[in-house]
């Protein structure tokens, strides 16, 4: 409740502090567009209004401050007109119209999902291996993290076309990009939580004689829950940012990173904000899932208090 | 067909020696501990060349690891200037911009537990907008040269820099802060003293995170707009020209860049928090 | 037969003549079964092609024949665009009034295989492209018309059908600026042909299917000069983004057709050579370096103009 | 003089299962120079009492005075000297830099601060360890440091919050011969938790036994024996006697398990 | 019969500071049904040797048996309970089910394993509380849980590292007791390690005292008490005279610290 209350107070200032931004980056094109209307602004002389600077042009053509709010191509929409496209696209479309915010985000989301289960469970069967072998540990483990320097838009297109020749497109190749940036998140986490019983627990396991396969199903795996969940929610996010990453190249068919590419092609700030929130917003929703599975699965277990 | 079955070859070879050497007495020898990961390495490259040769792979696809060797060390100039434009102006600026400023907020929120609790969740989201949609933006906001690039790596660093900084600074213990307390301790005591001391483990784990984000943001940026200098620059450029082999090189470089980088921040790590017992074996 | 046809880039009117061959059956009558895989920024399509994820392209000339030299054999099989849409355009206040006053300036070009033929105009200038004070800055142009909007340059590349209207649709008015088209400047060269692999080309089964595709195409683009309104809103239904608008389309369509116009598919050979020697005038830097030898054919147009 | 004045003392624990009584109607009065041990079951609410006396919990319900001051100006003032349970060295500093650090907070000249850093390295036989860090040190050697560290401002109270709890009896016995050493030279105030009967028996002048649920005191036992303490005077009878009435009064409040 | 036998055992450690040398030349032998305590100063090798038994840790010199063959088969054939000094339970089951976790491993049937569970539960008095999780519990009834766990399967051999070390002194007299029972009516083999005298003695028909650098055997003292044990058998002179062995013995091995 008191958090609920923080959250809020938050985001009125960040609000607030945003319509504020709004004035001074969208002052200079209102004010072309004022002129061309016929207004007079000051300073007349274009070139002189380039190099001055937008608190300064606001403040001389305080009438125009309204309009920065309502430009139909601002370079900072305000919040409002990103709520308005948000709910527009979203509650105010049939969700099987192309032009519907959620059918896109749906099909970002069945790449996302896809390849956060690759990613997931390549990490995970990664992370045994490294836990249960030495060599995978000492051999593997350096080139993992060597393989999040690699900036992987740049990998995009050529996985894509490298799955292309072998016949793979659509939803396969996003979440191949998906899984690449998930997989590291759950392959560090679940190391961690493989390890982290201690010896103590461990040598009980030994004074039973259990086998290697009991220590993992009995101790390990049940011990490792909470670190797996906590790096499930930074690689779902991961995933979604791979997906949509996968889009840019594979032709902006359709997708939130279609809809970003697409506004930015087209110059729609607006869309562009709102596919961004769009995204976030969706990120927020699955961490949300994990959370609330997470909640669910540790209080079975009897992890939670 | 040969090739190929070469390369199975010296995938088990490889794969033998370092279990030979991780089974074996050494294992411990900061010697062997280089070598493994280094022989994996070269394992995994004479694959990929006997790979590529062996199965015929097209250029344009796949160039052979030895022809991306050739091109880096033909283009070293272009490849320095590249480097010095990405990393050293954008990424390196952002990154200490980014870091910087966070840690900052980092210490303002920690004051209150209201804005805490409410900023908190809030940066979680918007650490959560996609980098390829904030980059055109900022390229707009910015223009083309690295400011706009360092801009995108400061969105990028700034949340996880705050969020593990501000994990740090309630890192002490109870009864550590207790003792301050018992010592009547001002506010700027206990932080300095004891506070920021305990957060380092945190500190530098968002660092380490914030290196390879660092380096990602500003390559990534210059795909959305650039001077015709930059690693994503080429690396986008190199693409449509169908230069593989220059696109490769870019990798390496930002694979050396960013695991130099990081080695370098864990190398801080090591000497600031020699005291955790992470760091103590 | 199925023939996958990759785009150079997203679903717009540029690409109306597929479309619409597709939306009115001429593929099928030709007993074919077209994929249309629309493009985006950093894909290559020559890459496409080469990892056989595509039967054809669509590409500019300069960035084929590089592809060519780099050891990718595509060919030219049809040209259904005659005339080139690119252009240069600047704010008149800057004081350019010819290719002269580029000097100092900052430019907005594609890259991506599509700043060929700009290098190649610079170095017929004599202008350098480095930066120097008596050269141009030039720039990594976006997606969009924003660098010019936003005087983050002095000059952006446009296409007479798409960014140049985006740039009056900001309500910029035409006498505000300077435009430069290189089919005026002598440096035009072709874009949007159909490329196969040259080994393809070999099997006459490939090549019969290519027949069939082209004259379909073919067949498409003329409906579509002669439908404009129609064809947008095919090339509409078809794009998956819902991102057009109807407006944009129509009016790209409208000029579109302008440079179809003039072209039954066939390559016309003097419009090659004007196109590879522009390239090969590039000074220090040429796109190419020599003559390229088989870069094209009509051997598909000659059968499916028959 | 008392220096502590505990008057109708209470305090309630507001948590999520409801309010905990920690402590109830605590009366109590140290003198300066005492010895005082706490001794009770876990929960009884020791830990909570010491706190505070040195104003880290704020009562619910009574009043707390220490030297005639609230403990909050007491605090102020830098009355106390705390040992907590575990050592609690700040693994960054050495020894000499943990035990300097409350003379850096309260603003000692440097050379002050390196002289009494020697005086109390010695007081406490650990002369020679000061360049260490913690985790170089045993857990008896680290304890030392903690309790050198609360001395070494020379605060008129000591509290002590089980500080020997982790080690074992021999270490225990010889720190405490010197605690009680220390407490004869200096005549400090001190209040010392601790879970074993001898060890409070052994040590105090004042065991004070609490119960729990709610924590309360249930016994305030004046200690007869002298104030020079040999270790075998715990085999003596007087010893073996108020062990057992501390026993008992122990056991009295230890019901329910 | 003699059921554990170490003659001349020695384990040296290889560390980053050169081998340390935690056991030299040990030599025991333990009875059937005998309750042997180990008691020594930290590090003097109590639980490396206690892991030795259990094949926990490999002896560098000298043999050890266990029921005639290695500890290493003995383990295989199950032998031991053990039980660590913390309570070790798995915090992701309850109770009944921790106890579980041995008979799950050793394959027993599932009736079986409820059998037994209930079984155990109702020795160390915890009926009724198999369906709590561990941290529902308090410290004192953990403790009787992850004895239970080690007592489930039946082993022949109880293996306690300091199982009490972290209770308080009410609770650790009651569960001393308990244990003393427990051990009279199984009639099993324990091995002990504490450092608390008066629990040694109170617990044990052989007190094996052990000194550090390097871990060996400085006393082993045989008991005389009898083997009924009320808790106030410890005011009694035959107590207080082992218990002053006991820490004469102890003190020799402790001089430098
Ligand atoms: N911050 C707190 N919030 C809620 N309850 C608390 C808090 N601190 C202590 N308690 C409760 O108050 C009671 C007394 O706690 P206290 O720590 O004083 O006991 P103690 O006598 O020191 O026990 P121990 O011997 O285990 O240290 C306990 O029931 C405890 O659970
Ligand atoms: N795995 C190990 N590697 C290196 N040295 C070890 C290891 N285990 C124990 N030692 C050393 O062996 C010696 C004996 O250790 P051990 O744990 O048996 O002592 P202990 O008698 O149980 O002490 P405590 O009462 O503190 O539990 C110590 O000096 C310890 O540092
Ligand atoms: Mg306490
Ligand atoms: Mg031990």
């Amino acid at each position: 409740m008191r958090s609920l209350v923080a959250v809020l107070t938050v985001v009125a200032a960040l609000v607030v502090v945003w319509y504020l931004a709004c004035i001074p980056m969208n002052i200079a094109g209102v004010l072309v567009e004022a002129e061309r209307a016929g207004a007079t602004v000051t300073p007349t002389d274009g070139a002189e209004r380039r190099a001055t600077s937008g608190i300064v042009l606001a403040a001389k053509n305080s009438f125009a401050i309204p309009a920065t709010w309502a430009q139909e191509r601002p370079r900072l929409p305000a919040p409002d007109q990103v709520v308005n496209e948000l709910w527009k696209t979203t509650v105010g479309m049939n969700i099987t119209s192309k032009r519907s915010l959620v059918y896109h985000a749906w099909v970002t989301l069945s790449a996302t999902l896809l390849g956060f289960a690759i990613g997931t469970g390549l990490g995970i069967l990664l992370a045994v291996g490294i836990v249960h072998s030495r060599v995978m540990d000492m051999s593997v483990m350096p080139w993992a993290i060597v393989s999040q320097t690699i900036p992987i838009i740049a990998l995009a297109p050529m996985i894509i076309v490298v799955l292309y020749s072998v016949g793979m497109q659509g939803i396969v190749p996003k979440a191949v990009i998906s899984a690449y940036l998930s997989f590291f998140p759950v392959v560090v986490g679940m190391v961690k939580g493989l390890r982290s019983p201690d010896a103590m627990q461990l040598d009980l396991l030994r004074t039973y004689n259990a086998s290697s396969a009991q220590g993992f199903w009995k101790l390990r795996l049940p011990a490792s829950m909470p670190y797996l969940f906590a790096s499930l929610k930074i690689g779902i996010s991961a995933s979604l940012v791979g997906a949509i990453v996968g889009e840019l190249p594979t032709g902006a068919v359709a997708g939130l990173g279609a809809r970003l590419l697409a506004g930015s092609y087209y110059g729609q700030t607006v869309q562009i904000w709102s596919a961004l929130f769009g995204a976030a917003i969706l990120a927020a929703c699955l961490v949300g899932l994990l959370g609330l599975i997470e909640r669910a699965l540790l209080a079975r277990m009897g992890m939670a208090r | 067909m040969t090739l190929a079955f070469a390369a199975l070859l010296v995938w088990i070879l490889g794969w033998a020696v370092n279990g030979w050497l991780a089974r074996g007495p050494m294992a411990n020898t900061p010697l062997v501990r280089l070598a493994v990961p280094l022989i994996f390495g070269l394992t995994i490259l004479g694959v990929w060349e006997l790979v590529v040769r062996g199965l015929n792979v097209p250029l344009v696809i796949l160039p052979a690891p030895s022809l991306i060797a050739a091109r880096f060390a033909g283009s070293l100039p272009v490849l320095w200037e590249d480097f010095s434009q990405t990393i050293l102006k954008g990424a390196l600026s952002g990154y200490v911009i980014g870091c910087g400023a966070a840690f900052l907020m980092a210490i303002l929120v920690d004051r209150s537990d209201f804005l805490r609790r409410g900023l908190l969740p809030v940066g979680n989201f918007v650490a959560a907008l996609p980098i390829v949609g904030t980059a055109p933006i900022l390229v707009m906001w910015f223009g083309f040269d690295w400011q706009s690039k360092a801009a995108v790596v400061v969105v990028m660093v700034f949340f996880p820099m705050l969020v593990n900084t501000v994990a740090g600074l309630r890192e002490a213990t109870q009864m550590q802060r207790d003792l301050m307390q018992t010592y009547g301790a001002s506010y700027w005591q206990g932080l300095v003293k004891l506070r920021l001391p305990a957060a380092m483990p945190f500190i530098f784990n968002g660092l380490k995170i914030s290196t390879t984000l660092a380096l990602i943001g500003a390559i990534v940026a210059e795909f959305f707009g650039s001077p015709t200098v930059g690693m994503g620059f080429r690396i986008s450029t190199s693409v449509g020209q169908l230069a593989l082999d220059m696109v490769w090189a870019e990798i390496v470089v930002a694979a050396i860049a960013g695991s130099v980088f990081y080695g370098i921040v864990a190398l801080a790590e090591k000497t600031v928090t020699f005291w955790h017992p992470s760091q103590r074996r | 037969d199925s023939v996958k046809l990759q785009l150079q880039w997203v679903t717009q009117a540029q690409f109306a003549g597929y479309y619409v061959a597709k939306d009115k059956g001429y593929y099928t009558d030709e007993n074919l079964d077209v994929e249309i895989l629309p493009g985006g920024p950093d894909i290559a399509p020559p890459q496409v092609l080469a990892g056989g994820g595509a039967d054809a392209m669509l590409n500019w000339m300069p960035s084929a024949l590089a592809a060519r030299e780099k050891g990718l054999p595509v060919v030219n099989i049809a040209q259904p665009f005659k005339t080139s849409g690119l252009m240069l355009t600047c704010w008149k206040d800057t004081g350019i009034t010819g290719p002269q006053d580029f000097k100092g300036k900052t430019i907005g070009v594609w890259f991506f295989g599509n700043e060929y033929p700009f290098l190649s105009w610079m170095s017929k200038e004599g202008i350098k492209t480095d930066g120097g004070p008596d050269g141009v800055t030039v720039l990594k142009q976006g997606f969009n018309v924003d660098p010019l909007l936003q005087r983050q340059a002095d000059c952006i590349s446009t296409m007479t059908y798409n960014e140049y209207g985006q740039v009056l649709d900001a309500g910029v008015k035409e006498d505000e600026l300077i435009t430069f088209k290189y089919e005026d400047m002598g440096v035009a060269t072709l874009e949007d042909g159909i490329y196969v692999l040259e080994d393809n080309l070999k099997d006459p089964a490939f090549a019969d299917k290519m027949v069939r595709f082209v004259r379909a195409s073919m067949k498409g683009w003329k409906y579509a000069e002669e439908h404009p309104d129609e064809a947008a809103g095919i090339v509409l239904d078809n794009d998956a983004t819902g991102a057009q608008t109807e407006a944009h389309q129509v009016r790209m369509m409208g000029e579109i057709a302008k440079l179809t116009a003039g072209s039954n598919g066939a390559l016309d050979e003097a419009d090659y050579q004007r196109t590879v020697d522009t390239l090969l005038g590039g000074g220090s830097d040429p796109v190419i370096s020599k003559q390229p030898e088989g870069a094209w054919t009509h051997q598909i147009t000659d059968e499916a103009l028959k | 003089m008392s220096v502590i004045e505990a008057r109708g003392l209470n305090l309630t624990f507001q948590t999520n299962d409801g309010p905990v009584h920690a402590l109830k109607d605590v009366n109590l009065s140290i003198d300066r120079g005492e010895f005082v041990s706490f001794i009770g079951p876990s929960g009884c609410g020791k830990t909570t009492f010491l706190r505070c006396i040195a104003a880290l919990e704020q009562p619910t319900g009574g009043s707390l005075t220490v030297n005639g001051v609230s403990p909050e100006e007491a605090r102020r003032a830098r009355a106390y000297g705390y040992v907590f349970q575990a050592a609690g060295l700040y693994p960054w500093r050495t020894i000499a830099g943990n035990i300097k650090l409350p003379l850096e907070i309260m603003g000692f000249a440097r050379d002050e601060q390196e002289r009494r850093v020697n005086d109390v390295l010695q007081l406490v036989d650990l002369a020679g360890f000061g360049k260490k860090y913690p985790w170089q040190l045993s857990g008896g050697m680290q304890q030392r440091a903690s309790i050198a560290r609360a001395l070494a401002f020379d605060a008129d109270i000591l509290l002590m919050d089980e500080p020997f709890g982790a080690l074992d009896e021999i270490v225990r016995d010889h720190l405490n011969e010197q605690l009680l050493k220390l407490w004869a030279r200096t005549n400090k105030t001190i209040g010392f938790v601790t879970h074993s009967i001898p060890e409070a028996v052994y040590l105090s002048t004042k065991i004070v036994v609490m119960s729990p649920r709610p924590g309360r005191i249930t016994d305030v036992i004046d200690s007869p024996l002298p104030s020079e303490r040999p270790l075998d005077i715990r085999d003596s009878a007087e010893f073996i006697e108020i062990a057992h009435r501390v026993r008992e009064g122990l056991r009295a409040g230890h019901v329910d398990e």
